[in-house]
């Protein structure tokens, strides 16, 4: 029930991120004023504190948002990024014999649930046209996947950066990305009670956030500078991670709606998610010059 | 009683009138029930009145419907079966080490000099803390969740073991010493049936310990049992399928600790303590 | 030595009436009549198993599942069979248990000193030989200067000469406070060398009650404590030559 | 002891030779390092010698290098404070409801009753299972973290007390009913001191249990403690920090069984148990 | 009735050596000798806190803390001055405890009986009355027909009649089996009538020893018995008249 206790009028703007994400980088650098951040681990964690009307503004990968809503949480999606389809891949080991993600049938494959990777898997298995099946899926948070990994529990693991900038060490091979299958964008999603009462204040928030964005990709290594530390991750590591996964933000449009769809829709037929989902609706266009 | 002569105490043999007690004890087991009922009666009514929001906390009603359809397609007596296969050999394992160790400890200098000082440190590694290195260890399959079940029954056992044997009277050992009674025979007759309270204790905390660490265990990589239908229904928000699975787990409390207490009433029918007035 | 309050005149401090009490088929009080009045000492003599330790934990109000009536007029205190000191506290902290009021520690330590303990209030219970514990339990009884003292067998754990020591003190307290006494004891010639009446409990009844009158101070070679012990001895089944 | 001499007992005063015991037990305690320093040592030569690969387990030199490296720059401190913050905070909480209910479910009969049914259900409730609706209820914030510690403190410290105070000698009461004490008064003197040592129990498995609670509750939304540090550094497979946050937690637990012991060798002087042969 | 083993004939059952066990700076007993001839019966007296049960427990190897040297040839059984019951176990179980072979049973039950409480084996210890309960202790004891028995006052808490069979228990089953006994008293009496030879605990060290010889079945009006009665109550401190 979020609507009466994140209209708080005047007080500060309740922001959730993710490690990572474009809005960290806002957060490390400070130029919000008036707001207060809370981290989560992953996209299902964020939308579960959008439910309980604790956060007002938040970012998640792709496939968080089609979880949301077969939950019924009231949200709406007001804002989303250019596609990030290097931002994600299937690592396996270097010495394996996998030399396609079709090799993969019959072995175990790691994932986070119902993150912007569960979409990838999907697109996967479609286009080398096998069904989950054919795999033996193992699903594990990014804290337990890469262990498993790296003690050979599971023989590939799909992952998102900077956890994939991190586990790319000698040794490991990308197998995949996402390029031509997923478009593995960034959205902003908003309580409902904040875009209704405090348009105002969300609209201010996201001209800093897209000011702070188009800064960074002009000051990509003041940028890795300013998040390295940040996020306690090797500059070198950050600096790879961000060169192919920090892009500019981008407005909702009928198309991304489209595409929320069907993902949404994909996912109903592969009864990953419970009964139909409508996604689309939730797109809300009313801050679309904030990302323009 | 054998009869109802006292061989020295010719007492008159008049049969007392009216044996009131077990009666009242009868009647008192289900006035427990009171507070639960009326709980439930409570949370019904807030829900249905409005007060509660179905999403904040959906009725009782809602959660037995809900519950009653996943028993019926069978999803719920599978996830329990699992969830129950792990917990018992988690416990049994995990149960077996601390009665061992912790009667090592209890009961010779060595063990406690050697045993006690690691388990004191090891008993606040929090289980969630250890995910991640037992991963590596044990693996992401069965193994994982046992050994987490494992690791959470362990110390509640072992410490109210150790504290239930270093809480026997002295002199009922050393009475027993004194009619002949070797090491064994004094554990089996002593030590064991004078720590058995703690035991019990013990267990109890266990159980519950048991079924924290298990939902722990169920988050990674689990396609079964409670804790990951709970898991599954938090994704989507279900609430009323992570509350039937709590309601499960507290009826799975009360089933064990009727068990324990029909044990206790079984084991320990000599203990008189301070009765409730 | 101050003149005993005669029990008549200020009316009684104990009274019972038809007390009964069973545990389950067995019936140990069967219908106890009992009065015992101010200033008075009664000895309740019983054999083992007769019912005189159910009996005082019901005078002393302990026992709810009791029949009958009983009422105790003022202030009572108990010495158990055991001594039931609390194993937490120090002696002296188990003798000044619920007393208040200025003057505390000092009433203790005398009461201490009285039963020969003076230098061991700073021990534990867990220290005590045997009869020294059961003589903290007589302290701890005696320093609340009750109006009836019900008394579980308190000398059994002491040495002669103790014993002769504390059947001396509570005379001696006895005639200073004139409380009453009601006295479970298995020796006889206690009991008449204490008593002013002795009761016989047998078969979950007084079967038998017996004045005995030698005054305050009486000696253990008065004859007629050799015919009283000798009748109640008979009475109890001992054989006496 | 008043002095050498017994009242009634003129034993000679010859001061015994020599006062052995008290060396001997600091001589033991020393010795109690003797297995966890083994531990260490033998982990630190299997991970130089290679046995154990890095990955699997760091040395412990490693760690403690690590260690140094985060409390030099303040990291650690500032996260322990605000762990041990919490901890304090839920365990005040948790413990103080744990105590106010049960000594009324152990002492009244009435509170048995309408305390203990629900108790019994309620604990089984693994703490994750709750988070989803604790998060709807309290938010993500600092109460939810204190929260967390708190339903693990209530429970250990709540079974123990009722088990404590039912175990407590009823003719004990008794003597001091007849001594003129009150409820009140009987309570303080009488079932508190009695049911001491089973509370220092459920204390220590409360602590134990609080930590855990705070490794679950410091994933959700938390930028500070120890257990944000460990998630922190699972998420980037820095398993020496995660082994950090582990040490720093058996370390805690060492200091608070130090602390539990102090107490209760202050407090339980006059207990003398079954001695260790 | 059988005759009683001479005690020098077959040697020492007990033989203890400067005895010496110290509380903190409270020396309890100062270097204790003592030695008990196999089939004697020898009584210990003392005062309350002299150091008896102290000095019992060590001559049952439960002391690890005493000084000296002290040997017991063949078995020995225990009665402590508190009954020491497992609360556990029922009567006729605590009575068993330890025992093996067959007939345990029928040695239990006829130990109970021989002690009047036949009826009571399936009692819980916690139902029984303080006599009971310390009558259990001796038939645990009796019951493994030992070689010694050490016995803490094992008649303390028994009414005169049930006392004087208890008695007459132990001074039969003695001639039968010829055990030797130490028997811790507080009643002079008692010690005369049972035993061989009476010991007075005195300052930590054995003070006095006063060899009894009265016969087997000595009368209590047996003048020389009168005699060395106020010999032992003079040298306790206790005014004879
Ligand atoms: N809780 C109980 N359950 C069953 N029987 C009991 C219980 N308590 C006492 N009794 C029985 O009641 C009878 C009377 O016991 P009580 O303790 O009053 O005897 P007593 O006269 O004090 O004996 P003693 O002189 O040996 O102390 C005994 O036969 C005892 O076994
Ligand atoms: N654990 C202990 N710590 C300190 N002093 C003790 C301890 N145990 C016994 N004592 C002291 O040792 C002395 C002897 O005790 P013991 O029990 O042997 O006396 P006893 O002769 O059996 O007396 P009683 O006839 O009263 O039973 C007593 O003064 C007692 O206070
Ligand atoms: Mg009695
Ligand atoms: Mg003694």
């Amino acid at each position: 029930g979020g609507e009466a206790t994140d209209a708080r009028d005047g007080g500060p703007l309740r922001i959730g991120y993710q490690r990572f994400g474009g809005l960290s980088l806002v957060k490390a650098r400070g130029t919000a004023k008036n707001v207060t951040w809370s981290l989560f681990e992953s996209g299902p964690a964020l939308t579960e504190a959008l439910k309980a009307g604790s956060i007002d503004i938040g970012q998640v990968g792709e496939a968080p948002p089609v979880f949301a809503a077969a939950g019924k949480i009231p949200f709406s999606v007001i804002g989303t990024s250019e596609p990030i389809p290097q931002g994600e891949a299937v690592l396996v080991r270097a010495d394996s014999p996998y030399r396609s993600f079709a090799d993969l049938r019959g072995r175990t494959v790691a994932l986070n649930k119902g993150s912007n990777v569960h979409w990838l898997l999907v697109k996967l298995l479609e286009a080398n046209k096998m069904t989950l099946a054919d795999l033996n899926v193992k699903y594990l948070k990014p804290a337990e996947g890469r262990p498993a990994f790296d003690n050979g529990q599971v023989d590939a693991w799909i992952i998102w950066d900077p956890y994939f900038a991190l586990a790319e060490r000698p040794g490991v091979r990308v197998l995949a990305d996402a390029a031509g299958l997923a478009g593995n964008r960034e959205y902003v999603l908003a309580a409902p009670g904040a875009v209704k009462n405090r348009t105002d204040d969300v609209r201010a928030f996201l001209d800093t956030y897209r000011e702070t964005t188009d800064w960074g990709i002009a000051h990509p290594a003041e940028r890795a500078a300013v998040l390295a530390p940040e996020l306690k991750i090797p500059l070198d590591v950050t600096t790879r991670a961000l060169a192919r996964s920090a892009k500019p933000l981008a407005p909702v449009t009928p198309d991304i709606g489209r595409e929320l769809q069907a993902i949404a829709d994909s996912f109903v037929a592969l009864k990953l998610v419970p009964g139909p989902v409508d996604i689309a609706g939730r797109v809300d266009d009313r801050f679309t010059e904030a990302f323009r | 009683m054998t009869g109802p002569a006292l061989a020295e105490a010719p007492a008159p043999v008049v049969p007392s009138p009216a044996p009131r007690r077990p009666r009242a004890r009868t009647g008192r087991r289900w006035w427990r029930l009171a507070s639960p009922v009326a709980l439930v009666v409570a949370w019904e009514a807030a829900a249905r009145s409005g007060l509660l929001a179905a999403e904040k906390l959906p009725a009782p009603s809602t959660v037995l419907a809900t519950g009653a359809r996943l028993a019926a397609d069978g999803t719920l007596g599978t996830h329990l079966l699992d969830s129950l296969t792990r917990a018992a050999l988690g416990l049994l394992i995990g149960g077996g080490l601390a009665l061992a160790l912790g009667a090592a400890a209890g009961l010779l200098r060595l063990g406690d000099d050697l045993v006690d000082p690691p388990v004191q440190m090891a008993r606040m590694l929090p289980h969630l803390g250890l995910v991640p290195l037992l991963i590596i260890w044990v693996g992401i399959g069965e193994s994982l969740k046992v050994t987490l079940v494992a690791l959470g029954a362990f110390f509640p056992i072992y410490f109210n073991l150790y504290a239930g044997i270093r809480d026997i009277d002295e002199r009922l050992v050393e009475a027993a010493r004194t009619c002949g009674l070797g090491a064994a025979a004094r554990l089996r007759h002593v030590v064991l049936p004078g720590a058995l309270p703690a035991l019990f204790l013990g267990l109890r905390l266990a159980i519950g310990a048991a079924w924290l660490s298990l939902v722990v265990g169920e988050q990674v990589n689990a396609q079964t049992g409670v804790g990951f239908l709970m898991m599954e229904a938090r994704e989507f928000s279900q609430t009323d399928v992570v509350v039937l699975g709590l309601l499960v787990y507290a009826l799975l409390g009360l089933a064990s600790d009727l068990l324990i207490r029909y044990a206790e009433r079984r084991t320990l029918t000599w203990r008189r303590g301070l009765r409730a007035t | 030595m101050a003149t005993r309050a005669a029990g008549d005149l200020t009316g009684p401090v104990l009274t019972a009436r038809a007390v009964t009490r069973s545990f389950g088929p067995a019936v140990v009080l069967a219908g106890v009549d009992l009065t015992v009045a101010a200033g008075e000492t009664v000895a309740l003599l019983g054999g083992s198993g007769s019912g005189k330790s159910t009996l005082l934990r019901v005078l002393a109000g302990l026992d709810d599942d009791a029949g009958g009536t009983h009422r105790v007029h003022g202030a009572a205190a108990v010495v158990f069979q055991e001594h039931r000191l609390l194993p937490w506290k120090r002696v002296a902290d188990n003798v000044a248990l619920g007393l208040t009021g200025p003057g505390v520690g000092d009433r203790v330590d005398r009461a201490l000193a009285e039963v020969g303990l003076a230098d061991r209030g700073r021990a534990w219970p867990a220290e005590l030989s045997g009869g020294q514990a059961q003589r903290v339990a007589v302290a701890r009884a005696l320093v609340r200067e009750p109006d009836l003292l019900l008394l579980d067998e308190p000398f059994g754990a002491l040495d002669a000469l103790t014993r002769l020591r504390m059947q001396g003190l509570l005379r001696r307290l006895r005639a200073q406070h004139g409380f009453a006494a009601l006295l479970v004891t298995h020796d006889v010639e206690e009991a008449l060398l204490l008593a002013d009446r002795v009761l016989l409990l047998d078969g979950g009844v007084i079967a038998e009650e017996v004045p005995v009158g030698l005054g305050p101070a009486p000696s253990p070679d008065d004859p007629a404590l050799g015919a009283l012990r000798r009748r109640l001895l008979d009475r109890l089944g001992v054989p006496t030559s």
